[in-house]
């Protein structure tokens, strides 16, 4: 479904993806794990158009991405849970949720998706009148998944979504992701929480350095010493 | 070095005379007209052969920003550029600011509109030595308004609306307030405002409030037109006077024909007298719009320096000056020039003007008592 | 006291005359701030260059109001459009006041390369507006003020629902906020951007037609002071919030109207910013503005 | 008791953010505050730190009250605070980030830096060898002369702190300070957390998410929902508390 | 000593070369009137501009009004020096001392405003100054006062070297520090024990001084005041030299103030075209240096000193 290969992404002189290649396939969930400034968000920005590679292809569905502005790309039906949640804080809840919907004409559909996602966080049918930029960090958060599950993706693109959520929070967060997956989409998650992401990834990559270093079944990495000792704390 | 460097330059080919004027800034249309009528009173001599002996003048502008600090460096650059004489600024308040500088290096400056009557006047009573200029000065123009005011138009109470960021509006202001007080008139209300507002309907419902005979309004045609409008069209039915700020053909687009009935202004010359018509036609001929006084007061000082270099036969400033100083009976074409050698005021005659359907018509002039 | 008290209602109406053109005027500021964050300081040459091209549709092609009107605002649309291409883009990710100043430099290009086509020379407009005024209880009310004041409400609400309900709205909110995430939701934002200042320009050249035909008047820096006006009104409102720039425009036309009626005309301009610090000092985001304090 | 809270209330609105807290902070105590997502945590940090007004309540700092005062008089009081965001000065150099909240401590005036008199260069060379120690004990001297936003996240949150150690707290408040942190990271910010504690006589409370840290160095924790305490006592009684469990930490608990 | 190290040495050494090589050159009558103009604007411009972006650039409060301080300091200096007929030093340290106070009373209830907010207020006091000045008939309202030429180059330079080693010498302290920390967070400036309002008061007020030190040069020299002179097309001036040099750097300052008056000067030869050629490089210098020619960098003598002794504030 997505091809990357040899992918190199500059931020100005810094090499930050030294050519890396990796595949999502239809229904699978990818989790790409890495310390602290490996490239992951860079992956996941090049991917959704926010940042152009200087050498490499992105194919989606057997199509060229290159050159296809951010918006086109969330058009073909990638969507992006940034870091950092970027929600628009000075538009309601709700407003947020509709500019999910942005590019979509299917009312009746969108109203269904709307009620799924207030299922999925009854927190945000409370605060369906709030401004955004007042909600706590993990409702925050909540509200950034709503927002892109509004789109409908085929290919939901997530960074770290467990950032600053509660325990309980964290739990429910992995559940609903292989929910989602269940229902249809395939997801590419980047998580500093290795052991979770591992848990419900289907395969796994490991960035270091803006290079991917290893690579396979989550289950085998999850096992493998090296991973054990350099993310998963012991 | 100023005089020994200008006699080099009257070596040359060309003669400098120097421009300090408002081409940019809030008064830009004032030093463009200007700078219009220099030029075509240098085109004219030097199509003729030029001055002493076939040196050609040239015009040396410096752009004074319409502000008077700018007003002085403009005059700075000039008389650096070794300029034989000055023309302008136009505005009363910068030709104050260039004063100085042009006096201290000895340079004559002829403000063509300037009309504050302290500007040639230094202190302690003496005369400014190297200022002069071809129009009369506010004190007179007041004078002439208000007795028209009072004995022609038979005003008994009259208000006055003041432009409150011009000198020269004051200067008239006050003047016509003197004399029409002096002769038995009252003044029942003064309102001020700034040139560039565009809405003067609050002042003009307090003046209604006063009911006045007369509004005496001496600010320029921009203003007066959008005035005497707003007034009309506020009921107010009363004549409106003021001074040669009123004369310029887009009076009539900017208040109706129709408003502006019933008002008259004291001015420089008519444009339909015989010394004017020529000047008009050729000007018009050559920018594609009729003149207005700027223009035709700037053309008139470009010639008197034309007239000082060639009766000096010289193009010293010392003598420039010196020359400018004992003019007499100069033909300008706003009227005959003579200048005072204590005042450096030109003795000239007033006109009157009524405005009739679209057009400043002659009614009478006035002569300096 | 008849007299008076008429006196006292004339001056309302005035200064609710005066205040309709600044929220006119404001309207288009205040938009384009609210989206785009930037102090567009050629607001009010945009505005200018719209009254031009108005003089020159019904006074040399001799084009009815409706349409001369229409051309300005397209082409003002256009304008607004190339200068934000050209001059802001850019700049989006560069300093505020580096955006300033290229506003301030837009502004004086518009001002004097204007001088350079058009000449200084002050223009009259031709009578589109018709010149009546109605007497109403002793009371003059102009036509042209009129006019401006409907027009100005109309604009108001016509722009509120925009920006509040519909798509281009929330998409221009979206962008103005975080312009990568609006990408993300697939929201063009380049053309959002284009469209905001394209429906600001338009106002700016409707509020400089009106202006002209209603004060007869244009010439190059006739934008300025106007401008400037609008800013303060938009400030005074709460900058970005449609119906503040309105209701600032009209309390700065009242203020300025009752301090001319009290014979200190002289201080208008001061009193007018004086009330605006005022405000600010009490309410310091405006009339209308949220006091939205960063959460930490 | 070094910090008592009594009463302490705060509404945005119709909403209420903390309501009724009473909490009691003894000198030298680590502790934790911990609690779901939108419970009030940070809220009360603002709180303390002068950045909201209290709508009710009281705060006793060694025995004296910091409500209604300036975030900045706070701190000269002894409560330093690091945030739930990153708030560095971004542009500036990692030890100018620390001189500046020394600059409470600085005993020269600005007329003697203006006149460049000698107690403004033995002030200027104290201050660059106190900041310069302090960084050595942060393991980040070597980046002294760095821009503070260049730095890897995890530098940047120990920077963080570092910059609030400087302004000589007794009190430390730290907003998650193992956000984003993967489990080495953390484990490392434990063992610092410990060592300044025992190091400076300092007290600390935290708010954090990352149970292993909780867990691990708090000696005693508060629980918060919708604004109020649900539960409070040692790491052993909340991890077990169904209270806890069952808003907060979840049934698969650690 | 460490005032006395190589570095500060040199420097004294290029400015007593500057100020004996100009006052030479005039002495021998050798500078064009025109030229000693623009060196004496671009004194005042210099300390305008670096006054400036003590406020803007290294505080980071938006002000666009200061040619309303300017005006203070301008009108103060004359009324010293021509009504009270004070002596020169003594009239222009009264119009710095005034437009500080000015500055203090304005800043403490407004700079709590932030960003735009702040900004329009500060244009409005620069407005409401020109308007208080306009209608005070005792300095001459709309025509202007007339002030005699006292101020010679030696004034002008050295209260310009004077104006900027005050500035420098605050900024780089840890009151400079506290100010820069203000622009950078305010919270976290608070939370770090900085009394935000203090520093903001403190820059401003000093900010002020220096553009009245620059007004009370001005008047003295330009034979003429008038209010329309401190428009805010003025004080727009002044900001965008504070930007072009780069905001926050004092030598972009300098470069800004110099490159600005030098260009004006050149361009009055073209009046037409002045202002769209202003215009224009405006929009491409922008565009093409956003962040001014020195960005925040000083424009740097550390070569001259000790390695070390001389890093970068
Ligand atoms: N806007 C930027 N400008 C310059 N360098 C950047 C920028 N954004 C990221 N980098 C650098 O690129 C590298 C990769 O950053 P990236 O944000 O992709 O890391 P990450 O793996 O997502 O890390 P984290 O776990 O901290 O989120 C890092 O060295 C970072 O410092
Ligand atoms: N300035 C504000 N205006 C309105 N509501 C606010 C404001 N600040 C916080 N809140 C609300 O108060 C509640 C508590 O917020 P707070 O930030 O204290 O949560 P928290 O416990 O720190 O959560 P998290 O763990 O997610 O950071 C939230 O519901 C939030 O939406
Ligand atoms: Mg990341
Ligand atoms: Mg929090």
């Amino acid at each position: 479904m997505l091809a990357i290969e040899d992918v190199h992404v500059y931020y100005g002189a810094i090499h930050a993806l030294q050519g890396i290649s990796f595949q999502v396939n239809q229904g699978e969930i990818v989790t790409l794990i890495g310390s602290n400034g490996a490239g992951k968000s860079t992956a996941l920005k090049t991917i959704s158009g926010l940042l152009r590679p200087k050498q490499g292809k992105i194919r989606f569905n057997g199509e060229d991405l290159k050159g296809l502005p951010a918006q086109k790309i969330v058009a073909r039906g990638i969507s992006q849970v940034p870091e950092g949640r970027r929600i628009f804080a000075n538009m309601t809840v709700m407003e947020n949720l509709d500019m999910g919907a942005y590019l979509r004409r299917d009312k009746p559909e969108i109203k269904k998706d709307l009620e799924r996602v207030f299922a999925i966080f009854p927190r945000l049918r409370e605060r369906k009148g709030q401004e955004a930029g007042t909600l706590s960090g993990g409702e925050q958060q909540m509200l950034a998944m709503g927002r892109a599950l509004m789109s409908k993706p085929q290919l939901m693109l997530l960074d770290e979504p467990s950032m600053g959520l509660s325990p309980l929070l964290v739990k429910q967060i992995f559940d609903i992701i292989k929910e989602i997956n269940a229902q249809g989409t395939t997801i590419l998650l980047v998580e500093q929480n290795a052991r979770m992401a591992l848990s419900v990834a289907t395969r796994a990559y490991v960035l270091e350095t803006g290079k991917i270093t290893l690579g396979g079944m989550a289950r085998e990495l999850a096992a493998s010493e090296d991973v054990r000792k350099a993310y998963l704390g012991g | 070095g100023t005089t020994g460097a200008a006699a080099g330059n009257a070596a040359g080919g060309t003669i400098k005379v120097g421009g300090d004027l408002e081409l940019s800034g809030g008064q830009a249309m004032f030093g463009q007209e200007a700078q219009n009528g220099i030029k075509m009173a240098f085109d004219q001599i030097n199509a003729k052969g030029g001055v002493l002996g076939g040196k050609k003048l040239t015009l040396d502008v410096a752009d004074n920003k319409s502000d008077p600090g700018e007003a002085t460096i403009a005059a700075t650059k000039l008389v650096g550029d070794n300029v034989v004489a000055v023309i302008g600024p136009m505005t009363s308040s910068l030709v104050a600011a260039a004063t100085p500088v042009v006096t201290d290096s000895k340079v004559p400056l002829i403000t063509p509109s300037g009309t504050n009557a302290k500007l040639t006047m230094a202190a302690g009573g003496k005369v400014q030595p190297y200022i002069f200029r071809p129009c009369f000065i506010d004190p007179f123009q007041g004078q002439v308004g208000a007795k028209f005011a009072f004995d022609t138009l038979h005003a008994k109470t009259a208000a006055v609306i003041i432009d409150q960021k011009s000198d020269y509006a004051k200067g008239l202001a006050d003047t016509f307030i003197a004399n029409f007080t002096a002769a038995g008139g009252k003044i029942v209300d003064q309102e001020k405002y700034a040139s560039g507002d565009k809405d003067f309907t609050t002042i003009l419902t307090r003046i209604k409030g006063t009911n006045p005979d007369l509004i005496w309004l001496p600010g320029y045609y921009n203003d007066d037109g959008l005035i005497v409008k707003q007034a009309r069209d506020l009921g107010m039915k009363m004549p409106f006077a003021g001074g040669d700020g009123w004369d310029d053909p887009s009076l009539f687009k900017i208040g109706t024909p129709e408003a502006l009935n019933d008002t008259y202004y004291v001015d420089h010359v008519a444009n339909d007298s015989p010394d004017m018509v020529q000047f008009v036609k050729d000007y018009k001929e050559k920018y594609g719009h009729e003149p207005n006084a700027m223009s035709a007061l700037s053309y008139d000082s470009a010639n008197m320096i034309i007239n000082a270099i060639q009766t000096a036969n010289s193009g010293d400033p010392a003598k420039i000056t010196a020359e400018l100083d004992k003019l007499t009976g100069f033909k300008g074409v706003t009227g005959e020039i003579t200048i005072d050698p204590k005042t450096h005021n030109p003795q000239k005659k007033a006109v009157i003007k009524e405005n009739k359907n679209g057009k400043g018509i002659y009614l009478t002039s006035v002569s300096p008592s | 006291m008849g007299h008076v008290l008429r006196e006292g209602l004339q001056q309302v109406v005035n200064g609710l005359s005066m205040g309709s053109v600044y929220a006119l005027i404001a309207l288009g500021y205040t938009m384009v701030y609210g989206i785009v964050k930037l102090i567009n300081f050629a607001h009010g040459d945009v505005m200018m260059i719209g009254a031009y091209v108005g003089w020159l549709a019904t006074s040399r092609l001799h084009m009815s109001f409706v349409p001369a009107l229409l051309l300005a605002m397209a082409s003002c649309a256009l304008l607004g459009v190339i200068i934000e291409r050209i001059a802001y883009k850019p700049l989006r990710n560069a300093t505020r006041v580096a955006a300033l100043i290229t506003a301030i430099g837009v502004s004086l290009f518009l001002e004097y390369g204007n001088m350079l086509v058009a000449s200084a020379q002050v223009r009259s407009y031709p009578p589109v507006l018709p010149s009546v005024s109605y007497k109403v209880g002793g009371v003059y009310l102009q036509y042209g003020a009129i006019v401006i004041f409907g027009t100005t409400i109309i604009l108001m609400i016509l722009l509120t629902l925009t920006v509040q309900y519909t798509k281009i709205g929330k998409a221009m909110r979206a962008a103005s906020f975080d312009k990568d995430a609006a990408l993300m939701m697939g929201v063009n934002v380049n053309s959002t951007i284009s469209a905001t200042f394209a429906i600001g320009s338009a106002l700016a050249a409707a509020a400089g037609v009106l202006y002209g035909a209603y004060y007869n008047t244009i010439d190059p820096l006739m934008g300025i002071i106007p401008g400037l006006k609008a800013f303060i009104a938009a400030v005074l409102g709460g900058i970005g919030i449609i119906p503040g720039a309105v209701v600032g425009g009209l309390v700065l036309g009242l203020t300025e109207a009752a301090v001319s009626a009290l014979g200190a005309s002289t201080w208008r301009d001061a009193v007018a910013f004086l009330i605006l610090i005022l405000v600010l000092i009490l309410k310091p985001s405006g009339l209308f503005g949220k006091n939205v304090r960063e959460k930490v | 008791m070094l910090l008592k809270l009594e009463n302490l209330s705060k509404s945005f609105g119709g909403l209420k953010a903390v309501a009724n807290l009473n909490i009691e902070i003894g000198q030298s105590e680590l502790v934790g505050l911990i609690g779901p997502n939108g419970a009030g945590k940070t809220t009360v940090f603002n709180l303390l730190t002068g950045v909201y007004e209290a709508s009710e309540g009281k705060m006793i700092f060694a025995g004296k009250d910091v409500g209604g005062l300036r975030p900045y008089q706070v701190t000269h009081r002894g409560i330093a605070r690091t945030f739930q965001n990153i708030r560095l000065f971004g542009d500036l150099s990692v030890i100018d980030n620390v001189k500046i909240a020394f600059h409470q401590h600085d005993k020269y005036s600005a007329l003697s830096a203006v006149l460049r008199l000698p107690s403004f260069f033995r002030g200027e060379e104290e201050m660059e060898s106190k900041a310069l120690a302090l960084l050595e004990v942060f393991h980040l001297r070597g980046r002294a002369a760095e821009v503070a936003k260049n730095l890897p996240y995890g530098e940047q949150r120990r920077l963080e702190i570092a910059r609030a150690m400087a302004t000589e707290p007794r009190l430390l408040l730290l907003d998650e300070p193992a956000a984003g942190m993967n489990p080495q990271e953390t484990r490392a910010l434990m063992e610092l957390i410990r060592w300044l504690r025992d190091n400076f006589q300092l007290t600390i409370l935290l708010i954090e998410h990352d149970m292993s840290l909780v867990m691990g160095v708090c000696e005693r924790i508060y629980v918060l929902d919708y604004g109020m305490i649900i539960a409070s006592g040692t790491p052993e009684q909340i991890r077990i508390d169904p209270k806890v469990i069952e808003a907060y930490l979840g049934e698969e608990a650690i | 000593m460490k005032v006395l190290n190589r570095k500060n040495l040199a420097i004294l050494l290029a400015v007593l070369v500057a100020y004996g090589g100009i006052q030479a050159a005039i002495a021998a009558r050798l500078v064009p009137p025109f030229y000693s103009v623009n060196l004496m604007l671009i004194c005042v411009y210099v300390i305008l501009a670096t006054s400036l972006n003590l406020i803007n650039g290294v505080t980071g409060q938006f002000s666009i009004g200061h040619a309303g301080f300017m005006a203070i300091g301008a009108y103060l200096s004359a009324i010293v020096s021509v009504k009270l007929h004070g002596p020169l030093g003594a009239a222009i340290l009264a119009g710095a001392i005034v437009s500080a106070g000015v500055g203090f009373l304005v800043g403490l209830p407004t700079l709590r405003l932030k960003g735009d907010y702040l900004a329009i207020t500060t244009l409005g006091v620069g407005q409401i100054v020109q308007v208080v000045f306009f209608n005070t008939n005792y300095v001459g309202g709309a025509a202007g006062f007339t002030v005699p030429r006292t101020v010679n180059w030696t004034w002008a330079f050295w209260l310009t070297v004077i104006s900027i080693v005050i500035i420098h010498n605050f900024t780089n302290s840890t009151h400079g520090r506290a100010c820069i920390s203000v622009r950078e967070n305010e919270i976290a400036a608070e939370a770090m024990g900085i009394n935000s309002t203090k520093y903001k008061v403190m820059a401003f007020s000093l900010g002020s001084f220096f553009g009245g030190i620059a007004g009370g040069l001005y008047a003295n020299y330009m034979y003429l005041i008038q209010p329309t002179t401190f428009s805010f097309l003025t004080s727009f001036n002044i900001l965008v030299m504070v930007v072009l040099g780069g905001l926050g750097s004092m030598t972009g300052s300098i470069v800004g103030a110099v490159v600005m008056t030098v260009l004006s000067a050149y361009l009055s030869n073209f009046p037409e075209w002045r202002m769209v050629v202003t215009a224009l490089l405006l929009i491409v210098m922008m565009l093409f240096r956003p962040s001014g020619l020195l960005g925040t960098k000083e424009f740097n003598l550390g070569f001259l000193g000790k390695k070390g002794e001389s890093r970068a504030a």
